[in-house]
């Protein structure tokens, strides 16, 4: 085993800024003897030595498992054996710093993206970084999304790039280095492509490279950056300038075809949700409709934000401009349309009243535009907020300091007129297969790719360089808002990957960082980086390590000087999208964005937020038009009425799609541009009509066993889990068309394709579940109810309204129905912890972040297509959502994310018929669930009213469900042990063996973590107070875990802070505890007295009175009884 | 015609019941004593790659437990001491004796402690003798915090010149504990100090309880801790497993 | 040489009504150590033979109740005494009891049922595979429409000739003196 | 001994009496009944016993054998069950069998009690039937758990963790209950069986055979001082399996009955499922005698009276059963709950329509037929009648189980089941498995138990010879233990 140096970060998050650490390494830099330089370079190693078993050895690809120096570390690597082998400990030579044998080393670091860096705190396990939290110092509402979650599997995915390619064949880094050597002449035209994100320390390269390749030229690219803004913005305040949205400011937001809660943000969007309590964040304020913001959306499909909007008008995305234009105009402004569409009076309506509200909150509010539509709406849209007067308040453009660079039109244009001699792609972009005649243009110049993955630019560039993951490479970027960020590497470079700094130093000083060779000092852009920050912020130490320590360091972009905006004042738009000439639009994915993660199988599974399908991408239309493309032979209802014995009733049958493994959506061809795609077609509630949303990324290669006989076809470029992957959109799109191409065809192909999807009813049928009121007054039939009533009211929707209360034979201490003379034991009721969760749908947005979170925090497993399909998913959250049409009609509805989990029912049905008492309630109020214990009876998962539970029906963990039937051999089947993804594992929690049951356990590990860390308490006591500990007294309050300090994976996760979790003695001071007191907590199926101690809050919409079918908003469940 | 089944078979279905009887009892027998983790566990005392005695450096020399094991009290898992942590003191005594050659090979040294060029430094692999399965988590910091002290579990390890299992650690084990702390509980003082008697400790102290009258016995004066510290251990399945 | 050993006489009879009338003779006769062999139980022959009613009851009684007892202290021991443990809230004292019935119940029947078993087969001294009756040829047709009368030897009343008249007023045809080979 | 056959004396006074319906057809012998029974196992097998043999131990090897060594070697995945629909068809057949094994002892045990003489031709084979069909059923429970070298977890035996079993399990219960249920109606069914053994002994030359039936039959001698004996010890089995038969479906139902799954948490469940145990009990009886009587024609022992009375219960119980179902809907109706309204109109209407629409043809309206005195002589027809109910029985458990389950709180969980091929093969398995055991029972056991027979026969009677003197056609046919017991035959 070759030796390698500790590649550990410089300070912990949980370590004094001016540790001992600090000197030590001092010290040890003072003295830079040999002896230390040793040391310091190889205990890892060391520690690491051989493995000890065939298993183990496969266990740890590399050396870092072996860093565990204590017992419990490989707890969690399956169930036990009943008669155990001789095991080994093997401690280090030297304890590196920070290492506590079982204990956890949390460090700052952050994912870098377009769309500003994403601050982290990544707890790491004995070197193995295992999940990823937001950096609540950052932002103290921020969360992250299901991607930055999820992007820690990546580091460990086993289908990573490991090799240097050649032409697509293996080579060496030596042979790359030798190339790299002649490429890089001084003389030489070589373009760099980078990604959308900011990284200061690359920009001080790009300016160091310019310097040194004279005829350098810098590019950047990334298929949904959306050139049409940047330049709109670039016209209006300056090259690279952008503009930053600030929500927390606005108290009305429009959003033109603009999903910026989710896919498509331009801020940090905790502003906005901090504006949706309207209780106020903490739920300590009394409930005002006043203190909530408000929403307006026009859009073609529904998007997250889309869901969330108080107002949503469904138009064909390339008739949006026709609605700014509008508004602009009811706003002062004069443009006259050409062509497109004609506004029928309701939407004129929709635009007037928009824009008085908008005028009525000049300043206060924010319009914001889809990044990648049109330049027109971009100018619009920039007209419109100057016109509000929002920049400077809720809007600031500032300068990035990019500097000029070319985009892929730019780059092809190049490369087809031989300007260029080489190119580096740095850009996390795979051009090969999105960008449209890239491929061939690529063809005319050297190419050298760097990438996570062996994808198509991978084998078709003449250079591939495996790169490392963020999580494993030093580098800096750029918050949305100009702070700087650090990237920090947890652990050493996997499979000893190329990091973008270290490649633009190779091209700079001609020798490529090589982590896993020895003798060299720890790494080369360690010190670029530091160097760049001691030019932005200070040079001394003491700042770098705070910078390190926190992760980020307060800054901001220079503010950008508008230019005034000159735009044309007369738009033309495309003709309507009419059956003959469709329109479609490339969507970004909600699981895989622009591809870049189709081979992270936590967010291919996890179902996309709005299609609910897994695995796969879909082309949504409307229920009009499919049957228009005469797809279906009737409209598909949102609730279906089916004909019993005769007798047209509401009826969810079983949809002309099938149900279940069953499940398979008919499939049709699009052709546009002159190209054709055939794609499974899928009926969209709230669609626009004649409008095809096809999400972007997948299809990247097939095998044999693709099921529409696509394969084999590009089949290198994927792995297990992206290969047969639903359908490339991006064959249709051309860098004229990024967003959205007209005069499109559509015909069915006479095929099916199965579709999974977790959740294939979308109706709520009559049952209040996830409840809704309105802050404008209701009149149903004459029953007026103002804004308080309706709040008043949530608790009575549905069953609620008439159900008697539920009166149980059986009292449980501390449950409502407890009264004293009902006898618990002591040791079954807690007085210093109960724990509890609300669930604010008015703040859930149904993104996936808490599912991803869930499945990273508790070694939740994937399961495969095949095994969705068939409803064996093993989410712990299972992502309901539900559409709602308000009477009338059903082509609008609303849609209402409500996240389930276990609900840790006080009076669980599950518990009780257990014969094996594997899952019983803890005295601190959780549902617990012994997975060694269980036997697999499933009565448990029968008898639980929220279907919350999830059964192990294979060995998951043990077998590779990815591979084609794998499940069903057996014996026979393939093992996943050892595969990487293995060492992401949190060894807190137990990996789950076939045959057992499991759910939500309220991060019980994190809870248990909290409580003996209070025990040490007696300890500090009994020190301070000196003398015997004997007469030392401590109370069960001082024994109670700090306020609100245990945070639950979801909870920590959650972009929107919709989930609250405490502990129910803390009394009012707990925020769970005010939440739950908040008149809109509810609890779901109340009537079956369950009592769940996860309740939900009632989402509150704020209709603008005046807007057209304002009455029907916010009506989902309120007329239900 | 004569009998078929000659005399002696009458009392054969007898026989047979008692044989059954006896055989089945047996086996139940053997069965509940050795397939139990006391029966598999307990005495288990596997060669170490450094014969390391504890009885010398614990009970002659002194050593606290924390010396070596010194995450006891901050971390689930007690830590087995690094390589150098053993240097400490071996790199000055000792000097060459053959059993710390392991030892010396940990650190890349050689016989007279000089560093061997280019030497790849081979952790010592100690042979591990108290696991608990992977399913159960127990954290060491929240007994020793609390006043449960090393030799609850791992018996009168510094008498062991080689260590052994010396405690069943079956469920059983730790919940006759959890129902009945006060039978372990002693001063945060006296955790560490395995040759702690109560009945000597409480003579040599006087340690009265609420009622004012003196604690003489391990159970009253656990009563007693168990009260001032407000324990309540817990018996429900997530305080072990996850 | 082979010694043999009397069991006592044989007699058979024609139908069931003779088989009965013989019995009440033999009855009155004062014989205690004898028995009716017939295919199937013949009712009223209990008292035709002067016999007393079974104890099974009684036996089978005290298995039920053991039985009953048992199911309780197991479930309560567990539940209520030894790990009590919170279900769907559900109170872990005496008033949990409730739950138990069912099982209590089934325990109640299972107990009952083996100390039939047994309790039968211990009074009516079976297995016993071997018995000098079967030595006879034509007691094999006892289970299948014979009808036979045996008195033994070891009655007090028996005597070679008596006996072997009495059956023959009885009625009894081809009389016969089972014997069996001596041990 | 030849026929007794009574000789009239032309001299006497004829007085005339109605004439009352034999048990057992044509003054048949003792020797006769003896003959015709044994008969049946000393004598070689039809060929027809073999060509139903052989495929059927074929079918329970491949079945059982093979499917549940592929299940416990993959995983319980490769059934058809998801996280929706947890128990699937495992359950449901599961229900079925042990519904099947409760005709068996409940007309050993209760027409016992109610002294139903008719019984004695059929309850050595029902009680057969309940043993087999307990022991397909108890497969299904053990091998649907997740991890089956675990099961022992759910024997209350003191171990090294000092866990104990949850009580208050419903699926204890059953665990409690059906395993009693078993060993009982063995009991039951073995003693019934000792003095036939003892038959077949005799009667056996020296030999392997003569060895077997020796043992088994435990020396049975016949002896009136063990008969007494003996039959205080049946009636004993018979009043404890009666309200076990009755308790034990009733627990059965418990697993639904005491869930809050709507549409399972009614208190009607438990007479219900008992009374459709007993009702899909008689009509498999049925459908296995009725062959049974024809290939070893027993028409003298198993009459039409016999079939015909089984055909009136099945009437009986099928319309409780039918009652059942409209008032579960009624109550659902009536309850308001719009959670149960849904359950049961997605059993009607839902995508699982079929299976109840069969269910409510098989069960409810088919034994309608056997209003009709021909319905119940036709012999195809009540064939037919049988083979439906046994049907509709299976689609009860399916429509209890498999549509309640995927359509159940929260619409965003329903899911549409189907079984996977493993769960079809091992359903056929298991009526493989039967069918073996059954045709082994034929071919080794007495089915019909002799002893009792001959005591229906009306010369059985100690006063017979007396009451010839009045020559009393009525009279002499009845045998005077009937003169002196309830009559409640008619």
């Amino acid at each position: 085993m070759s030796n390698r140096k500790n590649n550990q970060p410089d300070s912990p998050v949980n370590a004094p800024v001016n540790g001992g650490s600090k000197i030590w390494r001092s010290l040890g830099e003072l003295e830079s003897t040999e002896r230390f330089q040793d040391s310091l370079d190889r205990e890892f190693i060391d520690g690491s030595a051989q493995m000890e078993t065939e298993e183990e050895r496969e266990v740890s690809r590399r050396s870092f498992m072996k860093l565990m120096g204590a017992s419990s570390a490989l707890a969690g690597m399956g169930l036990a054996a009943c008669r155990r082998p001789e095991s080994l400990i093997v401690p280090f030579t030297d304890s590196p710093e920070w290492s506590v044998p079982g204990k956890p080393v949390h460090f700052a670091s952050s994912m870098p993206r377009a769309n500003g860096a994403v601050p982290l705190v990544v707890t790491t396990h004995d070197g193995r970084p295992t999940k990823l939290e937001p950096n609540k110092l950052f932002d103290k509402h921020g969360g992250t999304d299901s991607f930055t979650q999820a992007s820690v599997l990546d580091m460990y995915d086993p289908a990573r790039s490991r090799e240097f390619l050649q032409n697509g064949e293996t080579s060496s880094r030596a042979a790359f280095e030798e190339a790299l050597a002649d490429i890089a002449k001084p003389t030489a035209n070589i373009g760099f492509v980078f990604g959308d994100d900011q990284s200061p320390t690359r920009s001080r390269l790009a300016t160091e490279l310019q310097a040194k390749f004279a005829d350098a030229r810098f590019f950047h690219y990334e298929p949904l950056s959306g050139d049409a803004r940047k330049e709109a913005n670039a016209a209006a305040f300056g090259d690279s300038a952008d503009v930053v949205v600030d929500f927390s400011r606005a108290k009305v937001v429009l959003s033109l075809d603009s999903d910026f809660l989710e896919l498509d943000q331009q801020g940090p969007v905790s502003g906005f949700f901090k504006n949706r309590f309207i209780e106020g964040a903490g739920y300590d304020k009394k409930a005002n409709a006043k203190a909530m913001n408000r929403l307006y959306i026009a859009e073609g499909g529904f998007s997250l934000t889309g869901g969330m909007a108080d107002h949503r008008l469904r138009i064909a995305p390339s008739q949006v401009p026709a609605i700014a234009a509008e508004i602009a105009n009811q706003l002062g402004a004069s443009y006259t349309v050409k062509g497109g569409i004609t506004l029928s009076d309701t939407e004129k309506k929709w635009a007037a009243e928009c824009a008085k509200d908008l005028k009525a909150n000049a300043g206060k509010s924010i319009v914001v535009a889809g990044t990648r539509q049109s330049r027109e709406l971009q100018d619009l849209c920039i007209a419109i907020n100057s016109l509000l007067g929002n920049y400077g308040k809720t809007l600031k453009a500032v300068n990035t300091g990019r500097g000029k660079h070319g985009n892929m039109e730019s780059l092809i244009a190049a490369l087809n007129a031989g300007e260029l001699d080489a190119v580096v792609l740095l850009t996390p972009a795979n051009p090969v297969y999105d960008a449209d005649g890239f491929a061939d243009a690529a063809k005319k110049a050297k190419v050298i790719h760097l990438g996570l993955r062996a994808d198509a630019t991978a084998h078709a560039a003449d250079w591939h360089v495996p790169a490392a993951h963020y999580l494993e490479s030093w580098g800096d970027a750029r918050t949305s808002d100009g702070s700087l960020a650090a990237v920090q590497p947890l652990i050493l470079p996997l499979y000893n990957g190329v990091s973008e700094i270290d490649l633009l130093l190779a091209l700079l000083d001609g020798k490529l960082f090589d982590s896993s060779k020895e003798g060299e000092k720890t790494s080369v852009s360690y010190d670029a980086v530091r160097k760049t920050f001691a030019a932005l912020a200070d040079g001394s130490d003491k700042s770098w390590l705070k910078f390190l320590r926190d992760g980020f360091w307060k800054a901001s972009y220079t503010a950008a000087t508008p230019l005034n905006p000159v735009s044309s004042t007369s738009i033309t738009l495309p003709a309507v999208p009419s059956l003959s000439s469709l329109e479609v639009v490339f969507a970004t994915d909600g699981s895989i964005y622009d591809g870049r993660y189709i081979n992270n199988a936590w967010l291919q599974e996890a179902p996309d937020p709005i299609t609910k399908v897994c695995w796969d991408n879909v082309a949504v239309v409307s229920p009009k038009t499919a049957k228009d493309l005469g797809v279906y032979e009737k409209i598909l209802k949102l609730q279906p009425k089916g004909k019993v014995y005769g007798i047209e009733t509401e009826n969810a049958g079983v949809g002309p799609d099938g149900e279940g493994k069953d499940h398979a959506n008919p499939v049709i061809k699009v052709s546009v541009n002159g190209r054709e795609l055939e794609v499974a077609i899928m009926i969209g509630f709230g669609h626009a009509d004649n409008v095809i949303s096809i999400a972007l990324g997948y299809g990247q290669g097939f095998d044999e066993h693709d099921e529409l006989k696509r394969g084999p076809k590009d089949e290198k470029n994927v792995s297990l889990v992206s290969v047969n992957r639903g359908f490339n959109a991006y064959a249709l799109r051309t860098n004229k068309t990024p967003y959205l191409a007209t005069g499109a065809k559509a015909e069915s192909a006479n095929k099916r394709y199965s579709i999974a999807m977790t959740q294939e009813h979308h109706a709520m049928y009559g049952r209040a579940l996830a409840r809704e009121i309105s802050t404008m007054e209701h009149d149903h039939h004459g029953h007026k109810a103002d804004f308080a009533a309706q709040i008043e009211g949530v608790k009575k929707q549905g069953m609620d309204s008439h159900a008697p209360e539920n009166i149980s034979l059986y009292k449980q201490k501390g449950s409502k129905t407890w009264h004293e003379k009902a006898q618990a034991d002591k040791h079954l009721y807690d007085e210093r912890q109960q724990w509890a969760m609300t669930i604010d749908l008015n703040n859930c947005i149904g993104c996936n972040a808490c599912l991803v979170a869930c499945q990273a925090e508790n070694n939740i497993p994937v399961v495969g297509k095949e095994q969705v399909a068939m409803g064996r998913e093993m989410h712990w959250i299972r992502m309901d959502r539900y559409f709602s049409a308000a009477e009338g009609d059903e082509d609008n509805p609303e849609m209402i994310p409500q996240p389930v989990a276990c609900m840790q029912c006080e009076s669980a049905p599950c518990e009780t018929v257990c014969p094996v008492n594997a899952t019983v309630h803890s005295e601190d109020g959780l549902n617990t669930m012994a997975y060694n214990r269980c036997i697999g009876t499933r009565y448990c998962a029968n008898n639980c009213p929220y279907k919350a539970r999830r059964f192990n029906f294979f060995d998951y963990n043990k077998r590779n469900p990815l591979i084609e039937k794998n499940l069903y051999k057996g014996p026979g089947g393939k093992k996943a042990i050892g595969e990487a993804p293995h060492l992401q594992r949190n060894p807190n929690v137990t990996v789950r063996m076939r045959g057992v049951m499991e759910k939500c356990t309220y991060c019980v590990q994190r809870i248990q973590a909290a409580k003996v860390k209070v025990k040490a308490r007696l300890k500090n006591k009994a020190t301070l107070a000196g003398g015997s500990s004997v007469d030392v007294k401590i109370a069960d309050s001082e024994l109670r875990p700090k306020l609100d300090s245990v945070r639950v994976a979801c909870q920590d996760a959650c972009p929107s802070s919709a989930i609250t979790f405490g502990n129910l003695q803390d009394g009012d001071k707990a925020k769970v505890v005010r939440s739950r007191n908040s008149a809109r907590n509810y609890e779901l199926l109340h009537y079956i007295g369950t009592l769940p101690r996860t309740t939900y809050l009632a989402r509150v919409k704020n209709p603008n009175p005046n807007m057209p079918g304002a009455k029907g908003i916010g009506r989902a469940t309120i007329n239900m009884h | 015609m004569a009998n078929f089944f000659p005399r002696w078979t009458n009392l054969l279905p007898l026989k047979i019941a008692v044989c059954l009887i006896f055989v089945v009892a047996g086996l139940t027998a053997a069965f509940s004593y050795y397939a139990t983790p006391k029966a598999q566990r307990v005495g288990y005392q596997p060669d170490q790659p450094i014969d390391y005695d504890h009885a010398l450096h614990v009970d002659q020399l002194g050593m606290d437990c924390r010396y070596c094991h010194s995450s006891v009290d901050k971390s689930a898992s007690a830590g087995v001491p690094t390589a150098n942590t053993c240097w400490n003191c071996h790199e000055h005594v000792q000097k060459g004796s053959p059993k710390l050659a392991p030892l010396r090979a940990a650190m890349g040294v050689d016989e007279d402690h000089a560093p061997i060029e280019g030497a790849v430094k081979k952790p010592i692999k100690w042979v591990r003798i108290h696991k608990s399965p992977d399913y159960v988590y127990f954290d060491h910091s929240a007994h020793v915090n609390r006043g449960v002290s090393c030799q609850s579990c791992h018996g009168d390890i510094h008498k062991m010149e080689k260590v052994h299992h010396d405690k069943s650690l079956s469920m059983a084990f730790c919940l006759d504990c959890h129902r009945a702390p006060e039978n372990h509980l002693r001063p945060l003082e006296e955790v560490y100090n395995l040759d702690y008697n109560a009945e000597k400790y409480l003579l040599e102290n006087e340690i009265k309880n609420e009622e004012g009258e003196r604690v003489t016995t391990q159970k009253q004066f656990g009563e007693l801790l168990k009260k001032n510290w407000s324990i309540h251990p817990k018996e429900s399945c997530a305080t072990c497993h996850r | 040489m082979n010694t043999k050993r009397v069991y006592g006489y044989l007699a058979e009879f024609k139908s069931a009504s003779a088989l009965y009338k013989a019995a009440e003779k033999v009855r009155d006769a004062g014989h205690k150590k004898w028995d009716c062999y017939s295919p199937y139980p013949i009712h009223g022959l209990d008292n035709a033979m002067g016999m007393k009613k079974s104890i099974l009851p009684y036996l089978v009684f005290c298995g039920g109740t053991l039985g009953i007892i048992t199911a309780f202290t197991l479930a309560y021991t567990t539940q209520v005494v030894i790990y009590p443990t919170v279900v769907q809230a559900k109170p872990t004292n005496i008033f949990t009891t409730a739950a138990f019935f069912p099982i209590m119940f089934e325990l109640t029947i299972l107990f009952s049922g083996f100390t039939t078993l047994f309790g039968l087969l211990a009074l009516m001294g079976l297995p016993r595979l071997n018995h000098p009756l079967f030595e006879s040829q034509q007691f094999a047709r006892c289970t299948d429409d014979g009808f036979f009368i045996a008195i033994e030897a070891r009655d007090p009343q028996f005597s070679s000739e008596e006996t072997k008249t009495l059956l023959e007023d009885a009625g009894g045809s081809n009389i016969e003196l089972v014997e069996e080979p001596a041990p | 001994m030849s026929d007794t056959t009574i000789e009239k004396d032309p001299n006497k006074p004829v007085i005339p009496v109605m004439e009352r319906e034999k048990l057992i057809l044509n003054n048949r012998s003792y020797n006769w009944i003896t003959e015709r029974i044994c008969g049946i196992l000393e004598n070689k097998q039809p060929a027809i016993w073999w060509m139903l043999f052989i495929p059927s131990v074929i079918i329970a090897i491949v079945g059982v054998g093979g499917g549940l060594f592929y299940l416990v070697s993959t995983g319980v995945g490769v059934w058809g069950n998801s996280n929706r629909t947890m128990w699937g068809w495992p359950i449901v057949n599961f229900v079925f069998w042990i519904g099947i094994g409760h005709a068996g002892t409940l007309i050993s045990a209760i027409l016992f009690l109610t002294r139903q003489n008719w019984r004695t031709s059929i309850n050595r084979a029902a009680e057969a039937m309940t043993i087999f069909a307990v022991v397909c059923a108890g497969i299904y429970p053990m091998f649907h758990v997740g991890r089956l070298w675990m099961v022992w977890f759910l024997a209350p035996i003191p171990n090294a963790n000092a866990i104990w079993q949850n009580f208050k399990s419903p699926l204890l219960w059953d665990v409690f209950a059906v395993s009693t249920y078993f060993t009982i109606s063995l009991i039951f069914w073995y003693l019934g069986m000792v003095p036939d053994l003892a038959t077949i002994r005799d009667r056996a030359k020296p030999g392997i055979r003569k060895l077997l039936y020796g043992i088994f039959s435990l020396g049975w001698r016949g002896g009136n001082r063990q008969w007494s004996h003996y039959e205080v010890a049946y009636l004993l089995l018979a009043a404890l399996s009666t309200p076990l038969v009755l308790s034990v479906h009733s627990v059965v139902s418990f697993d639904f009955a005491t869930s809050v799954v709507p549409g399972w948490h009614t208190t009607i469940f438990p007479p219900y499922f008992v009374a459709g145990a007993v009702f899909g009990g008689f009509a498999m009886v049925l459908t296995i005698m009725i062959p049974a009587r024809y290939i070893y024609g027993l028409h003298d022992l198993i009459t039409m009276k016999h079939i015909e009375n089984m055909a009136k219960i099945i009437l009986l119980t099928g319309t409780i059963v039918g009652y059942a179902y409209l008032m579960e809907l009624f109550v659902a109706f009536y309850s308001g709950a719009k959670y149960e309204g849904a359950a049961f109109f997605y059993r009607i209407a839902g995508p699982y329509w079929w299976a109840y629409l069969a269910m409510m043809s098989c069960n409810v309206l088919s034994p309608q037929l056997f209003w009709f005195r021909y319905c119940r002589e036709n012999l195809w027809v009540v064939m037919g009648v049988c083979m439906a109910v046994n049907a509709g029985m299976w689609f009860e458990r399916f429509v209890i189980i498999v549509t309640t389950l995927p359509r159940m709180w929260l619409p965003g969980d329903w899911k549409y089941y189907n079984p996977s091929w493993v769960d079809i093969m091992t359903y056929v398995g298991t009526i493989g498995l039967f069918l073996t055991l059954f045709l082994l029972f034929l071919k080794f056991l007495p089915c019909i138990n002799i002893a009792e027979v001959k005591w229906t026969l009306p010369q059985s009677d100690p006063h017979h010879d007396d009451k010839e003197a009045l020559d009393d056609q009525g009279a002499e046919s009845k045998a005077s233990y009937q003169h002196e017991l309830p009559d409640t035959s008619y």
